[in-house]
């Protein structure tokens, strides 16, 4: 733990981080600037929009909340994507590993409709409701991990490019969606209704993910999930970096030959790597399930249910340099954002598209901002060469694994 | 050269010269005030440990990088270059250290990659081809133009990279370390063509690490260290103790003593063993060799005749379509790279760049790369244990002088005799029963082979047995107690070394039944 | 312009989230055209904002959220059956806030929840029997979105309508799974079209896709729902059924004003004025017809026509 | 049965369905090919399809349509270009950026112009002499509109041009290895910025033919995601041309198909799940690639920023 709290607070690293805001700031700064003219092409005042922009995401302790909320989802995902991106896979089927997990996540909560006899003699302070929690989650996880182990199986064993798979899978994981949310898991109340709605039964309170009520006195939906995800955060950060796993899927990630001849697996690490990525993202959708919907509905679209978590997630990697512990700032940026520019729309009435406009253009203003990080630190790093920390991305698409 | 194949537009360099050259990068002085210049129709050699900035000047004379002072002249006119297109209006050319060919594109493709079509926009391959055959014939270069790169070995690429610089008309051409992956046949060849290149009126700047040869080669001689330009002399009055005395700055030992050893047992056995080559053709035809503990076995061989499929098939990393394999005894044949390092073998990469090392991981983490799941190096298999991995890394770093500003920087700012020097230490730290050193010194400077050459005599001495390949005749005639000669996949022969000599070695390496 | 200020005390303040463009010629369409005309009736003393193409649910329940807090709105809507579950989740968190949702007719049992749905079936049984008078193949080809819930049961009364005039008749439906690809809609329409169909229905956003293709074709009729969509075909589209929130809208308020929170649920229907039958006039439909699908309309009211859905 | 499902029909619909596939993935090839992987082509499709819309609903000229369509996908590629090339971007989130961008102002300037969902007069169906009044082959080949052969038509040229062209050689060198194609003196910069320009212009017209040739009308979001599956078909097709086409239409087939199956499950007595039946189309996809021989030229450099002096 210390040779972890030292490597985040050494001087160089401190300085590089306050950089690395400033620019992100500036960056985001010009893509709002340039959002404040269609606000005002919008005939809306940009001034009043982006004082919604901040109250919709830290002005009271319910946008507070909400702006993590959103971020649990996202920090899930990316934590995935560090793993898969530093293990050289390019892992796009967060959606449907995110559907997959929240399906084996409900079935498996749905299934403990009543608490089981054998759960309740143990002396253990809410021990059915952690019990049934737990496997919950652990189902989700484990569905998200075969969801994309599909894929990595694939690329493993068969060659076939993991971009074109995980976006295949993330149609196929929808549709199944759509089945059996309208078939097995369809909620009982809905079966004789010609108009059902295509949703499962309410989990019990004793399946949900507690709300994390020493936030704040009014209740709001943050829920543990949160806690969750940043000890996840850690817990990946220590797996990539101080096991023998990570280093073997970092190896991998960065070189296929040298793997090889070290003695490595290159296809089992490939398959690890997306297994981890996908059981991350499968805990994502079971998180949203458990601590925030307490049940699954489709609208027939994806993004309905994930809220293009999957997407974002690796846009929240990315900017937090495919590092997990980096991916929660990242993440907690983006959750901002996207809750934040929902109240423009409703505080000035712009429409909804220019929501998404803007989070185009803050997304591109960010990522090109990076090149002028990149050539500071470098310059930074001139004298003496400094020892690196593992920030270097490593090549995407390297060799074909074969 | 005859006057046909030059490309209109295309100026005749009679002189060249830099001065005052100085190129900074973050944190060194890589070219500090050098003045540099060649004439046409003589070849000006350059030399210098790894990391003398040989490159960095002829990156500038190509307009890869820029100069922060200094002018160079053309015909003594200033010029500015400002990218590889401007050198290449200029008329110079440059065969770098790396090729630079694309491997699925053909040689045609390759050499008019950047030219001007004689059909506007539509790629004109069978004129390149055809005119790739006159300059074959003329230079004695033999290729096939419809080729695709990836099947050549290196040094028909080497030919492809001089045919290009031809082809394009280069008035004068930068040669970067040409010969560092040729034979001794090859680089006769290439010798030879250079002649013939100065005799048209080319000027050629030759770099190389053997000192034999840039005493065979060039008129003029220049050596860099640290940047600096130490020493500039005619070849003729230049010997090759000077040479090394200046680049390294100490005498270097450039003949080693080798006292006989008694073999031990048998330490790796391979029966009849065949394998496929990437190409996919049989690499390997029945190869059955034994090495002993105490001894070198030296594999020479023109580079392509199996060498490679023969270190992998050892190491595990390529599968044999027939033969066995025995290490002490047990029967190993297509057992994994992990399998192979359990059983104590150890292998210095052929490619070290890109299967030695992880460019983006540290020195310290490649220095554990087959062992990090073990003792010491992890616990119980699980967790890194980065205190001992540090401490090792730290005693080899002392050990084997590498040069690196600490064990945690990335490896691939080492220069390539450094990266060499981390692979050997990596290596042989694992106490191997049986090491495979494939080209352990291809482009590393002088000062670094003898030091890696010092090393693989220890290990000798110690009982290890050492599988060396080589294209580098010399080296393997100092190093090896008994010699086979690779062609086509199959051993074709075997010296002991008191009975080997250059001459009978390169014929049986080109093909030739030499009875022993 | 319907900006929030909370000048006029008695201003009635409502506030909607829906999951699509509130242009999109269909169901979002249906409710922001009710507000409005409700808006245009009673001038300044009715408010609205809107939250549009909300399609991800989660956003849905941070504006709903956001809205009752601020204890700004006498209303708050939930414009979609997949943001139930947050209504749920509200409304006992918020008792003194009115919410609306819909549609769906489960109110949860609080009394601050007003539940709406559309009898949609009725306006499909009159499409259906109109499709049947008018097909000539005696094929019908219908384009859904996903086989659930208003969809569904529009499809279902429109099956009941054809079958209602001749049993004989085919109707082919096909679900593509997508409230928004166009571009598969249209093939679904083209494949209906090339098996024979020659007059097409279809539910949700995406058929303006399959409308565009009747039109090229010439001779395939359209019928419309949710909204009037004649304007996208006015050569082939007969009649379309619209929704007319505003008769649920309006009493709800009332319901409000005078103290009241919630507990109804209520359903559009043919009798109630809600759903309504909107022939376009460009469209020649016979008399005979006409009088038939009047029949029809006359016959759900009063109760003498029944069907069953499957 | 059989028979009932394989139509002619069916062919011309999965004709009709590959289109825009066709274009937005040959447009993404050159780019790929050259180094640069665009994630962004949905949005630009988007956008595109709404240029070309828009400028049909003003003036009913088709050619201006496509020519917007043109100039915008072109001036996106161009911002896609300076983002990834110049500025050395992440390729993945950058492409994110601009879909996002393209989905978000596609919709926003329509709402603001046109605002609902209004029919265009687009290209016509091509009445070709004779040929078009074959049977079978008539309605498969010879009743579409004129983007549609013109997508066609771009296979063999993309072919010709990556393979037999200075321009494609320099493409492939510089997506290959850039160092080395930048020591021959070429800019690998501006060959990456033309290919990701014509990508651009490829997307802006799979779009356009969307909006103004296949179903004539804007909506928010038309693509549905087609753009994410036209990036998946350069894998698929490999980065070659009749491949990628090959795949397209493969994608194409089986929807066309399953679109059939379900149209006249009633007669034919069977019932698939709707689920099942749109899902049909990505099985088969993967599944075929899983038999597909994986001998390739791969751009190596694919994703990879160029920088020179950087090795
Ligand atoms: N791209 C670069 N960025 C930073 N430093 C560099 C770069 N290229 C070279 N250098 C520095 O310049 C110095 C000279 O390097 P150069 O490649 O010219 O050596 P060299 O003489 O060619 O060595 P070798 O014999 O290994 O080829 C090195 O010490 C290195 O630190
Ligand atoms: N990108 C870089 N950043 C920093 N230093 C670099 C870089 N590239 C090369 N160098 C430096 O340039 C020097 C020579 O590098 P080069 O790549 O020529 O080595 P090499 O060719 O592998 O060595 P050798 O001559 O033994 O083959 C090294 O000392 C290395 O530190
Ligand atoms: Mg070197
Ligand atoms: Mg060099």
């Amino acid at each position: 733990m210390m040779a972890f709290v030292h490597r985040f607070f050494d001087t160089s690293k401190l300085i590089n981080l306050v950089l690395n805001i400033s620019l992100l700031l500036l960056a985001v700064g010009a893509a709002l600037l340039v959002g404040a003219v269609m606000i005002w092409l919008m005939d809306a005042d940009p001034v009043k929009a982006y004082q919604a922009l901040y109250e919709g995401a830290f002005g009271t302790t319910n946008s507070r909340a909400e702006t993590l909320v959103k971020a649990t989802p996202l920090l899930f995902v990316g934590i995935g994507i560090c793993v898969a991106f530093r293990g050289g896979v390019v892992n796009v089927g967060g959606e449907g590993q995110m559907i997959i997990g929240a399906l084996a996540a409900v079935w498996v909560a749905l299934s403990f409709d009543t608490v089981p006899r054998f759960l309740e003699n143990i002396p253990i302070h809410d021990f059915p409701h952690i019990f049934i929690v737990t496997a919950s989650l652990l189902a989700g996880f484990l569905a998200g991990a075969a969801w994309g182990g599909i894929a990595g199986v694939l690329k493993a064993y068969f060659g076939v490019n993991e971009i074109l798979s995980t976006i295949m899978l993330n149609q196929i994981a929808l549709q199944l969606m759509n089945y059996l949310l309208n078939g097995v898991l369809l909620d009982p109340d809905q079966k004789d209704r010609v108009n059902r709605i295509p949703k499962t039964a309410r989990i019990q309170d004793y399946a949900k993910l507690p709300r994390l009520e020493w936030f704040s006195d009014t209740p709001t939906r943050l829920h543990a999930g949160l806690i969750i995800g940043l000890a996840l955060a850690v817990v990946v950060y220590i797996l990539l970096w101080r096991t023998t796993l990570g280093y073997r899927i970092r190896a991998v990630g960065q070189s296929n030959r040298a793997s090889r001849y070290a003695g490595i697996n290159v296809k089992r690490q490939v398959l690890n790597a997306i297994l981890i990525s996908g059981g991350c993202a499968g805990l994502a959708g079971a998180v949203q399930v458990l601590g925030l919907q307490y049940r699954m509905q489709t609208d027939g679209s994806a993004a309905g249910f994930t809220g293009n978590a999957g997407f974002n997630g690796i846009v929240a990697a990315l900017f937090g340099g495919l590092h997990p512990i980096g991916t929660i700032p990242a993440s907690v940026f983006f959750g901002a954002l996207l809750i934040g520019a929902q109240s423009i729309q409703r505080e000035v009435q712009v429409p909804a598209s220019l929501i998404t406009t803007l989070n185009g253009l803050v997304v591109i203003f960010v990522v090109s901002s990076q090149i002028f990080i990149k050539r500071l630190t470098k310059r930074r790093a001139s004298v003496p060469p400094q020892p690196t920390t593992p920030k270097s991305v490593p090549a995407l698409q390297e060799e074909p694994t074969q | 050269m005859p006057e046909h194949l030059l490309p209109t537009g295309h100026r005749r360099i009679d002189q060249m010269r830099m001065q005052g050259i100085v190129k900074k990068f973050p944190g060194v002085l890589a070219v500090d005030h050098v003045d540099f210049d060649v004439k046409a129709g003589e070849i000006h050699a350059l030399l210098g440990e790894n990391g003398a900035g040989k490159s960095t000047l002829m990156k500038i004379l190509y307009g890869l990088y820029h100069q922060e002072e200094g002018q160079v002249f053309l015909n003594d006119l200033p010029v500015v270059i400002r990218s590889p297109n401007q050198a290449i209006q200029h008329g110079i050319g440059m065969i770098h250290q790396h090729f630079m060919l694309v491997p699925s594109l053909t040689v045609a493709q390759n050499v008019a990659l950047g030219m001007k079509s004689s059909r506007g926009f539509l790629l004109d391959i069978d004129m390149v081809s055809k005119r790739i055959r006159e300059l074959s014939e003329i230079y004695g270069l033999q290729v096939n133009p419809s080729t695709p790169i990836w099947q050549l070995a290196v040094g028909e690429q080497q030919r492809v990279e001089i045919l290009r610089a031809l082809y394009r008309g280069a008035a004068l051409l930068i040669l970067d370390e040409p010969t560092a992956v040729l034979t001794p046949q090859e680089v006769d060849d290439l010798f030879r063509i250079l002649k013939q290149m100065t005799a048209d009126g080319h000027a050629l700047i030759f770099i190389s690490h053997k000192l034999h040869e840039v005493l065979a080669i060039s008129q003029r001689i220049t050596v860099l260290r640290d940047g600096k330009q130490v020493y500039s002399i005619p070849t003729e009055t230049a010997t090759k103790e000077t040479l090394a005395h200046m680049m390294v700055g100490r005498p270097v030992v450039l003949h080693y003593d080798l006292r006989p050893i008694e073999p031990g047992p048998a330490r790796l056995r391979l029966e009849e063993v065949s394998a496929t080559s990437d190409r996919g053709d049989e690499g390997l035809k029945k190869v059955s060799l034994q090495l002993h503990a105490g001894e070198i076995v030296g594999v020479a061989g023109v580079s392509g005749n199996g060498q490679r499929e023969l270190a992998q098939v050892i190491a595990g990393m390529r599968s044999t379509s027939s033969g066995k394999i025995w290490l002490d005894n047990h029967d190993v044949t297509n057992h994994s790279p992990a399998a192979m390092n359990q059983h104590g073998l150890s292998h210095i990469p052929e490619a070290r760049m890109t299967d030695g090392v992880i460019k983006n991981f540290t020195v310290a983490e490649n220095f554990v790369l087959q062992n990090h799941g073990r003792k010491p190096y992890a616990w119980g298999g699980v967790f890194m244990n980065f205190r001992n991995i540090t401490r090792q890394c730290k005693t080899a770093i002392k050990d084997y002088e590498i040069k690196t500003p600490s064990h945690e920087t990335p490896i691939k700012s080492l220069s390539g005799g450094n990266i060499q020097k981390l692979v050997l230490a990596r290596e042989l730290s694992r106490q191997p029963r049986v090491l495979i050193a494939a080209q352990p010194t291809r482009g590393v400077d002088i000062g670094a082979s003898e030091y890696i050459h010092h090393r693989l005599l220890e290990e000798r001495t110690k009982g290890t047995a050492i599988l060396l390949i080589s294209e580098d005749l010399d080296e393997i005639l100092a190093l090896s107690d008994r010699i086979v000669v690779m062609y086509e996949g199959a051993i074709v022969g075997e010296v002991k070394r008191d009975q080997a000599d250059i001459r009978t070695l390169g014929l049986m390496m080109a093909g030739s039944k030499v009875p022993v | 312009h319907h900006t929030r200020s909370a000048k006029a005390q008695d201003t009635f303040k409502v506030a909607v989230v829906m999951p699509s463009a509130s242009n999109d010629l269909a169901f979002s369409q249906s409710m922001f055209d009710a507000l409005t005309a409700i808006d245009a009736e009673m001038g300044d003393s009715f408010e609205f904002v809107f939250q549009e193409g909300t399609f991800v649910v989660d956003d849905a329940a941070v504006a709903l959220r956001e809205w009752a807090s601020s204890g700004e709105y006498n209303l708050i809507i939930a414009h979609g059956s997949q943001y139930g579950a947050i209504i749920e989740e509200l409304a006992p968190e918020f008792p003194d806030v009115s919410f609306a949702w819909g549609t769906d007719v489960d109110t949860f049992g609080y009394d601050n929840v007003f539940a709406y749905e559309a009898a949609s079936d009725q306006g499909g049984f009159v499409n259906g029997v109109l499709a049947a008078l008018l097909t000539k193949s005696d094929v019908i080809g219908v384009v859904g979105p996903i086989e659930v819930g208003d969809a569904k049961l529009y499809v279902d009364g429109f099956k009941a309508g054809v079958a209602w005039v001749n049993p004989e008749i085919a109707v082919n439906v096909n679900y593509i799974q997508s409230f928004s690809d166009v571009a598969l809609a249209s093939e679904a329409a083209q494949a209906h079209i090339a098996n024979g169909a020659d007059v097409l229905t279809g539910s949700a956003q995406m058929v303006v896709g399959a409308v565009g293709v009747a039109k090229e074709t010439g001779n395939v009729l359209w019928f419309g729902q949710q909204s009037n969509q004649t304007e996208l075909a006015p050569e082939i589209v007969v009649a379309n059924q619209v929704y007319h929130w505003e008769i649920v809208l309006k009493d709800i308020i009332s319901q409000i004003q005078s103290g009241t929170l919630g507990g109804t649920s209520y359903t559009l229907t043919l009798a109630n004025g809600g759903l309504v039958i909107e022939y376009n006039d460009a469209y020649a439909l016979s008399g005979f017809d006409k009088f038939v699908a009047d029949a029809a309309i006359q016959g759900i009211i009063d109760g003498t026509v029944t069907y069953t859905l499957e | 049965m059989i028979t009932d499902i394989i139509k002619a029909s069916v062919a011309a619909s999965a004709i009709r369905l590959a289109t825009p596939y066709i274009f937005a993935s040959l447009g993404e090839t050159f780019g790929q090919r050259s180094g640069v992987l665009n994630l962004g082509v949905d949005g630009i499709m988007l956008l595109g399809a709404f240029a070309a819309y828009y400028a049909v609903f003003e003036t009913g000229n088709l050619l201006l349509g496509v020519l917007a369509a043109l100039i915008v996908g072109m001036l996106l590629g161009l911002a896609m270009a300076f983002i990834s090339v110049t500025l050395q971007a992440e390729q993945g989130i950058s492409g994110i950026g601009v879909y996002l961008f393209g989905l978000g102002l596609s919709e926003l300037l329509f709402q603001k112009t046109v605002s609902t969902p209004t029919p265009i007069e687009g290209f016509p169906r091509i009445n070709f002499p004779v040929l078009t009044d074959l049977p079978v082959l008539g309605e498969i080949f010879f009743h579409h509109n004129l983007l549609v052969y013109v997508a066609f038509a771009l296979v063999p040229i993309s072919s010709f041009i990556l393979n037999r062209t200075t321009f494609g050689l320099q493409i492939r060198a510089v997506g290959q290895n850039p160092e080395a194609a930048d020591a021959m003196g070429i800019s690998v910069a501006r060959v990456r910025y033309m290919t990701v320009m014509i990508g651009g212009a490829l997307a802006g017209l799979a779009g356009a033919s969307l909006s103004i040739a296949l179903l004539n009308i804007f909506q928010s979001n038309l693509t549905a995601g087609q753009g994410f599956i036209a990036v998946a078909l350069v894998y698929f097709g490999a980065w070659r041309p009749y491949w990628v086409m090959g795949g397209a239409l493969l994608f194409s087939t089986v929807n066309a198909l399953q679109l059939q199956v379900k149209t006249i499950e009633n007669a034919l007595g069977i019932n698939v799940p709707s689920e099942f039946a749109v899902m049909a189309p990505y099985v088969v996809t993967i599944i075929t690639l899983i038999f597909a021989s994986k001998r390739v030229e791969q751009p190596t450099a694919l994703t990879k920023p160029f920088e020179r002096g950087e090795s």
